[in-house]
């Protein structure tokens, strides 16, 4: 997993938990491609990636002082005004990618934030990790607890969940009330093109780029939401290191 | 230089050649960023009688410079738009065209008796080329006969000025865009989406759950333009370009190509000030070519 | 693991599945670099009876992911054909097709009866599909009948293999499939190009002298790929597939939307090897899928 | 005019004056570009350009270690085995970019060079110029000779020219005999695609990529070869400069 940094200032200045930035290329794909964002530190925010295709590839071939075109922050964050005393964070494989923030957000609302991340294997988790208290989880048993993520995790009243479709299923079985941060393909990000439905529980679909990507858990037809998207299916990733643009 | 760039399509005055298309413009409502004084006008997301839920995810697909979509034409039926977007657009100074769309001539001349004198209903769009949809949509769009028996229903019913978007999916667009104008069309919009496919290789099955869905986007602007340029060839009503544009030059080409105005689509998706970019260009381009206004762009429409 | 990646379209065996696509590969003799073991076979640029000179430059203009092309069937004509090329093909480890073409169905036949028997003649891909000519081409392509009485021309004259190269340009490329399929058409090549313009913003028409031009190239590549799929679902003998194919993933797209074999074009222009990274790629995906050859690749071809 | 170079060390080694180069760029637009080759400097190859539109724009975006495919030398150039003691050759605008290796080869078959260049203006001439003897001519007398390449250059046996397919007509009808370098647009380069058709004087078209670009100016129908390609049009060039890659 790559992690690129952009100057982004009004960005960095309003951007909340589990919102997302749509990247454009120029030459590139022809569409833009949503990234959550991973760190912001001061003026600069940071997404976190793994090379899939086209998209990711040239993203990895910025270089220091390249420009793209950045649009948001865009969709609906986690939502963390709760009466909650703790909050759960869970997270599979990229689903890493929105925590460091929600356990920014948390914090600053007082909560106490433990992080439960999960991978197939040590050599797919993510190093860094943020919050009181971390609970490591592989599914090869290679690293801290020998299972899923929602295995590993205790029980707790506020869970802000992110990760394969698959995972976030099964954390919406055991916490319906959980707030998930799901993935679609996306047309424009900016609620127009009706590209990234999300089947809804009530019947119908909405926008995963304006009413999401966070959502209830217990608001989303499952069953109709596809479990994998192309560029989500696990390849064998690069190993970690900082890029930077 | 100054140049007026104002166009009549029909009766309709527009204040520009430059609209949003129908489907990638929302109700208006949505775009950030885009700086209306630009826009000629828009054309409302397609719509039925009905509520309709649209087709399951994925709905979409990337190819190369172009997209796949397979929306069902989601939407809240008329109801829902008269009362929660018309009062709106009555309030805009740009004209906004309703793009209707149903199963039966009869339905199509329903909405749009429905729709007639709402205030900030400007005009219509009669979608007869959905490619995403089981009944209707594409399937009156081949067919000269049924396109004719749909634009009159629409035209009995309102004296608004009523627009057909016509299918790419024929052998000759020539043949249906006369049939149109003969039921009564003040314009035709050309083209609508190109039906393809794109095959998921990891689960063996299209990438869309509808299997096809509609091309859009640069990649099928050369076959708009000839598309576009062979329906202004068959008639004598305005044609609006449509497919593939995301620059002034893009725009310029259909005009020249015989189109009185153009809309763009998938454009701005990828930069939702497409719009106001393609529309100060073509500003540019005229002023430095020295032309006055639109009339005096030379079109390439000969007569053999 | 070892890889099966032969293929049989109708009686001809082909080593793999990928083929250089008429047009793009001339007479086999020119192209610089491609590794040859991988060439499946060849199709030789569209032949007439007689020599052609072709139409004025410009004939290409380039698009967004593609190009549109205007070559107008350049050509020496068949005797030059058996006189210079046909001996050559003879020594190749490789079949060569011949794309005939001609004016009216007496034409084609006349020209495949010239051809049997020739030595290094392989087969025959009846173009009835080329926009870039006056008389004939697409023309014969858009009609059934007119498809059936060319390809019976044709296959009452030779016993060697006949495919038919289909056009896009129709309501329902599945009609024609099957017109030509009863007429005993062995295969069908799906697709031809696709009319499009491009205008020339400096001179005020299009680019190219003869106004339109074919598109080709992955611009066209999910509109190719749904054509093939529903010729595969529409008839019972083999579809090779055909239309912007560049990469094996993109050759796999057509395979698995059911496509026996496929034809790489324009691709070779940008890349002189592509045909065999394309079949070493495909080559690559059934070894890490575990297909021992392309029988047990699935296929997408629902009965609905 | 910007000067690119590439190391090329099959191409630097075989290259002949009026042979291209056909250029491939990932991103870029889907066809090559040709390009003729301006220098050779051991095994770099060097070619000139100037911005027209999306393939130059690339190639001027090209930074030091950047890598682009380059496919040849391409195509038939110039023939300087002759039985004359001298050469003049006549370029004008950017029909300069074969010349320095015409030069080059004209001086190892031991000819008397004299190079004739042409433009609109001062500002648009080329800086450095090769060869025993050195006219200059622009179109608005700010430098040189005021006129035509084809009016300021002194009669000869052997004539190499290349520039605007209007003034390579110019030269034909002076210098029937001349060789000349033409432009077309080509598909791939390689001979195949019939794409680059030159109109012949006997009737019918041949290639550019292959039997051309260079020609015998009396073989070309010049009234039925495009005067002008898009690319060729002239736009404010940039201030000169020497680019790298
Ligand atoms: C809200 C949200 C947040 C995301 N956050 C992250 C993140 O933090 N880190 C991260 O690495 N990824 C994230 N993604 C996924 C990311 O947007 C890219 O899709 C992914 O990186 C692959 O893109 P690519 O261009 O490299 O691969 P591609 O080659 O484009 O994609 C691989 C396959 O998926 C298809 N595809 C990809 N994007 C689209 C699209 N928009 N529309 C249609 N088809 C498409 C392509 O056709 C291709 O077949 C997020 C997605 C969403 C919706
Ligand atoms: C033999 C030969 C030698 C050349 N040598 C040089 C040289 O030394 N220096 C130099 O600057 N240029 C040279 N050119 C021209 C060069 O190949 C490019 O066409 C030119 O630089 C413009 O390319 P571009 O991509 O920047 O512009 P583009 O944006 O690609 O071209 C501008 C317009 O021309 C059209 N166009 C350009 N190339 C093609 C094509 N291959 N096929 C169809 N349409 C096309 C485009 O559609 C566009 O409308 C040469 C051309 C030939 C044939
Ligand atoms: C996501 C999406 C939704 C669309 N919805 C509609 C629609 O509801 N009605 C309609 O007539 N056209 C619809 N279209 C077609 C566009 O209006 C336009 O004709 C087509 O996209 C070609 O133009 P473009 O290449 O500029 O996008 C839609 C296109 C896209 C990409
Ligand atoms: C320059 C050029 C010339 C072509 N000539 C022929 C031809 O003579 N006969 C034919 O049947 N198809 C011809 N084609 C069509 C191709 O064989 C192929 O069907 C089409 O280009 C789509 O495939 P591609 O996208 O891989 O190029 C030609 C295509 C190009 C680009
Ligand atoms: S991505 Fe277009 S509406 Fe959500
Ligand atoms: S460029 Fe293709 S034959 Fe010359």
């Amino acid at each position: 997993m790559w992690v690129l940094g952009f100057a982004a200032p009004e960005i960095a200045a309003s951007v909340k938990a589990g919102q997302f930035v749509n990247i454009g290329m120029r030459p590139g794909p022809l569409l833009r491609r949503p990234f959550s964002v991973y760190r912001v530190e001061g003026e600069r925010i940071e997404v976190l990636l793994k090379a899939v295709g086209t998209g990711t590839a040239q993203l990895l071939a910025l270089r220091e002082g390249d420009v793209v075109s950045c649009l948001g922050p865009l969709g609906r964050g986690y939502d963390l005004a709760s009466a909650e005393k703790s909050v759960v964070l869970i997270s599979g494989g990229l689903g890493v990618a929105p925590m460091p923030l929600a356990a920014r957000d948390a914090g600053a609302a007082g909560l106490h934030v433990t992080w439960v991340h999960g991978a197939r294997t040590a050599a797919e988790l993510c190093s860094e990790s943020d919050g009181d208290e971390v609970i490591l989880a592989t599914d090869d048993g290679s690293a801290g607890f020998a299972g899923t993520v929602v295995g590993a995790s205790p029980d707790a009243g506020l869970v802000l969940a992110c990760g394969p479709n698959r995972m976030l299923a099964a954390v919406a079985q055991r916490w319906p009330a959980a707030q998930v941060a799901v993935e679609t393909y996306m047309g424009c990000g900016t609620g127009v093109c009706l590209g990234c439905a999300v089947p809804l529980a009530r019947g119908g679909y909405d926008r995963a780029c304006t009413e999401g990507p966070v959502y209830t858990a217990s608001d989303i037809d499952w069953a109709a939401l596809p479990s994998h998207l192309a560029y989500a299916l696990t390849l064998p990733s690069p190993a970690s290191g900082r890029g930077a643009a | 230089m100054k140049v007026d760039l104002s166009v009549e399509v029909g009766a309709l005055k527009l204040r520009g050649p430059v609209l949003a298309a129908s489907g990638t413009f929302g109700y208006g409502t949505e775009v950030p960023l885009l700086e209306r004084r630009a826009l000629g006008g828009m054309v409302s997301k397609g719509i039925f009688l009905k509520p309709r839920a649209g087709t399951p995810p994925p709905r979409i697909a990337e190819t190369p410079s172009g997209m796949l979509n397979a929306i069902g034409l989601q939407g809240p039926g008329v109801e829902a738009l008269i009362r929660d977007y018309a009062p709106q657009w009555a309030t805009w100074d740009f004209p906004v065209l309703v793009n209707i769309n149903g199963e039966s001539a009869a339905e199509y001349g329903e909405l749009a008796g429905r729709l007639d004198g709402v205030p900030g209903i400007g005009g219509f769009e009669i979608n007869i080329s959905c490619p995403n949809v089981e009944q209707g949509g594409m399937y009156f769009g081949n067919d000269p006969r049924a396109a004719a028996a749909v634009t009159e229903a629409v035209r009995r019913r309102t004296k608004l000025p009523v627009w057909v978007k016509l299918t790419p999916m024929v052998s000759d667009i020539g043949v249906i865009a006369r049939a149109v104008e003969a039921a009564g069309a003040d314009a035709v919009s050309a083209v609508n989406t190109f039906v393809g496919m794109s095959i998921d290789l990891n689960a063996y099955r299209p990438r869309l759950s509808f299997r096809t869905g509609g091309l859009s986007g640069p990649a099928i602007r050369p076959l708009a333009v000839h598309l576009a340029h062979q329906a202004a060839r068959a008639v004598d009503i305005p044609v609006v370009g449509v497919g593939g544009i995301t620059r002034a030059d893009d725009a310029l080409e259909f005009l020249v190509a015989g189109c009185r105005a153009v809309q763009v689509g998938t454009a701005t998706f990828v930069n939702p000030n497409a719009i106001a970019e393609v529309h100060d260009g073509v500003a540019a381009f005229m002023a430095a070519k020295g032309f006055a206004s639109l009339a005096d762009l030379p079109r390439f429409l000969p007569k053999d």
